[in-house]
């Protein structure tokens, strides 16, 4: 069902945890299917310096996630902003069809970070 | 990876046990007549045919004319329920549960469209139908009772006795959906005030695609299939011989010596409940004591069934589970639902069904790395926060 | 007593191939998980699965997702039509013919009562449907016509191409019923306006109770049996994994190198008839080209169906009848009846169905014994006079 | 399906044929399932003295004529009049339950010969 990356990422998922004073938070969660993720951030300079999840949800809601931190480490925030959660699941080598909404959470998680960010800091 | 390999989803299906392969081989070779047909080739293979049906009935304390055969306990239920519904011809009403299988509540939910009104009972927080609701949901124009023997979720067993004997009181007819009980529990019809039971080969080490309907004796129903005059005309269409004699020859297995086993696998289930339990924030689903002898169901708080099922299954353990995102719908089961579980807690299901074939080492070894996937899965989960230690 | 053992009755089953029981045993053994279960069990039987669907697809000029498996050619035809009424919900005007299988013929008188009008279209003398009385009886309200590929009794294939093209041209839904042309004849799906075609794994070398029913890309129908989300829902009900693998193998076999064989068994299917021709007073049944490669049905005027297959088979040889007699009915087959056989003729006739495994030297045996049978019984009987001589 | 008693008289029935000069002709018919039935019987001092039949029908009806003529030869008409179709089923040994009717040709076939002749003599 899930390729090798997909099971890689689960099974030993990147950036897992809280940030310790991160400077911004965002949330996202399917009220049907009942994932739900946090993501932290550390940014200096537009930049994201660090990051790191917590997710509920099933193997696929898991791989996405830590792909996702592996995918922002480093962008500016207007780089992050543009990735989707197609592209998660592509950096993944794909998902199977039925999991692709599981999937859709981490992207929407960091655009919820990144906009609480802006907002807190006025920009 | 996969240092072991552990089995314990035989509520979803079972392995076909040597010997019942060994019996039907020969109906795949030499007996390959048709059961219909005149000549020496098809009366042989009639006899055995018949010579099956004898023997299922036995077992289950029935005659052999009250059983017919099915592709599976879908095909059983929704013979049971619509050709009743269809050789009524009027409208009526029916009750049922919450709980059952899709394969009698879809088919309820379709007769409801229909214009049949239909009752949904509810259980308490173990899944139990009380019996008492069954009386009082009791309308004049009600015609027919379905509850399930036991529940193929959360395992729990049903008052059918006492619903039975309601069901006659008012001449209601009473359909009960078996197919996880036989094989598990020993069942005499002479002795429950049955008129359908529905019972599915491969839940019990007999082949996939092969079923059978206990109708009891004068009670009358229309075919949904139309065709031939096999089976009395209820199920017509050439007999699939070889998973018929398949069938027979596991109920007859798995018959011998059942309550011996039925205790055996209870005690492996309750080593293997307590065991989980044990682990903080875990809940059990169903019944303590009047469960199904092979169900194990547990919620782990703070995480989700298909990662657990996912991390079980990368060490080499079949299970299932109750989440959304296992079934391939959205919505958590609704036997969970029905129970009380609030979403989050039905999510992180699982299902743990033992069978034949599951040993004291299983458990260990489930027990053995089920905390270390929790305690993983706990660590990534937005939720959870550790006790203070 | 029984010198011999012929099996020609394939028209009523066929012996399961050596090699298709062995790709369907490891689904009994290793192979045994449910298809729907997440863990690596059921995930190798789902791949299994749909490869076996897309074989079967691929050899009928048809996409994978075209063909949903069932039960066997009584359900897939009952599916196909009662799913189709279902769905369209209103009463609408059906077409078949008056030689269809018990099958169809009966699910459309049930559809009949039900307040479908329907037409039931006479044959001529071989048993042919004439597409112009298809086209004549076509009204605004006609949803679906069900039209046989080829007859089980006569073997008349009829010009299901010319009938899908008209049912096309009027945007009306086209069935047919071709459990004894699969297998027999190649098919592509591809080249004839078909929306549903129905097929049984039994009549080619496949396992009992298992078949399929093709539904074209785009064309929705309702399900009969409701329950889990199996087979789209159209057919729910844990797969018979084994007996699908099993068709599709049989399937495989049986295509591959298809004309050249039917052109054989065609050989042997003329070589007999022609043998039985010899005989006094024996009239052919069907189509003398257009039939079914391996079938033969002949009448012998004065005696009756039963007492000759009993005959045959005392001296080994397994065949078939239409006689009343024989079919625990007491009317004659319906098919003979339409072809305008009167009762004592259609009474006296015999099918030999041939298939592989049929020899040369079967044919010899039964050119051998049949003559003196026939003499026989004609003997006892009160209408036959023997010729002077 | 059948027993061997039934499958001897159908391979080998008794007293076929017709009868030269018979005293009297029997017949029936089933109507629906086809089976016909011709009866020939020679009748001395009201004792039969010989008989045979014809018969188009199936194993059941055949084997059933045929035993019919074994049990109908020496006996005296009234006697022969009260031969039944069960009787003449269980002197076979049995039949199929769904082959029943079909022997229900020959002792109807018997009785009718027996009137034929009865009317034809004026008893
Ligand atoms: C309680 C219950 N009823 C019905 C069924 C359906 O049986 P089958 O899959 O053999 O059609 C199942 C199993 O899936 C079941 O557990
Ligand atoms: C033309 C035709 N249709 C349908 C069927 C029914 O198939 P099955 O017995 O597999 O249900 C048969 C065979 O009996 C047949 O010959």
């Amino acid at each position: 069902m899930y390729n090798e990356k997909v099971i890689d990422h689960f099974s030993n998922p990147r950036n897992v945890g809280e940030l310790e004073n991160p400077d911004a938070v965002g949330e996202t969660g399917s009220f049907k299917c009942g994932d739900t993720m946090t993501l932290y951030l550390k940014v200096e300079d537009g930049r994201i310096e660090d990051v790191s999840f917590q997710t509920f949800g099933c193997g696929a809601a898991i791989a996405s996630s830590s792909m996702l931190t592996e995918m922002v480490k480093g962008k500016t925030l207007d780089e992050a902003m543009e990735i989707t959660n197609q592209d998660v699941a592509d950096e993944l080598g794909g998902l199977p069809p039925l999991k692709l909404h599981c999937s859709n959470l981490a992207a929407d998680a960091l655009h919820n970070a990144i906009e609480n960010y802006r907002k807190e800091n006025g920009i | 990876m996969k240092s072991r390999q552990v089995y314990m989803d035989h509520g979803a299906t079972t392995p076909v046990r040597e010997e019942v392969l060994e019996a039907m081989l020969p109906f795949y070779r030499e007996h390959y007549g048709n059961p219909s047909s005149l000549h020496a080739q098809g009366r042989a293979v009639r006899r055995e045919l018949e010579t099956a049906r004898e023997k299922i009935a036995e077992i289950l304390g029935a005659e052999a004319k009250e059983i017919i055969f099915t592709s599976g306990g879908t095909e059983s239920n929704n013979i049971a329920l619509r050709g009743t519904a269809k050789k009524k011809g009027t409208k009526g009403h029916i009750i049922t549960s919450s709980i059952e299988h899709h394969a009698v509540l879809d088919v309820c939910r379709d007769l409801e469209k229909e214009g049949h009104p239909v009752t949904y009972l509810p259980v308490d927080k173990y899944g139990r139908v009380d019996p008492q609701t069954v009386k009082e949901a009791i309308q004049p124009d009600t015609f027919i009772i379905s509850i399930m023997a036991a529940n193929n979720e959360i395992g729990t067993l049903q008052p059918i006795k006492e619903i039975g004997s309601i069901a006659a009181e008012h001449k209601i007819l009473f359909h009960t959906d078996a197919v996880q009980v036989v094989g598990q529990l020993p069942l005499d019809l002479s002795k429950i005030k049955v008129d359908f039971l529905s019972l599915s080969a491969h839940k019990f080490n007999g082949p996939k695609g092969v079923g059978a309907l206990y109708v009891r004796k004068g009670v009358r129903i229309n075919p949904i299939y139309i065709g031939g005059g096999q089976e009395r005309k209820i199920r017509p269409g050439t007999e699939n011989v070889p998973g018929i004699i398949g069938m027979s020859r596991a109920l007859e297995l798995t018959s011998t010596g059942m309550e011996e086993k039925s205790e055996k696998l209870s005690q492996l289930r309750d080593r293997l409940i307590s065991g989980l339990l044990k682990i903080d924030e875990v809940i059990l689903n169903g019944h303590p004591e009047e469960r199904l002898p092979g169900n194990v169901n547990v919620s782990f708080e703070h995480i989700e069934g298909e990662s657990i099922l996912l991390s079980l299954d990368l060490q080499g353990v079949a299970a299932s589970s109750g989440s959304a995102c296992s079934s391939g719908s959205l919505d958590p089961s609704h036997v969970l639902s029905a129970i009380g579980l609030d979403h989050h807690t039905a999510h992180g299901s699982i299902r743990f069904s033992l069978g034949y074939g599951n040993s004291n080492n299983d458990i260990d070894y489930v027990l053995e790395i089920i905390p270390l996937i929790v305690d993983k899965l706990r660590r990534i989960s937005p939720t959870y926060k550790p006790k203070a230690i």
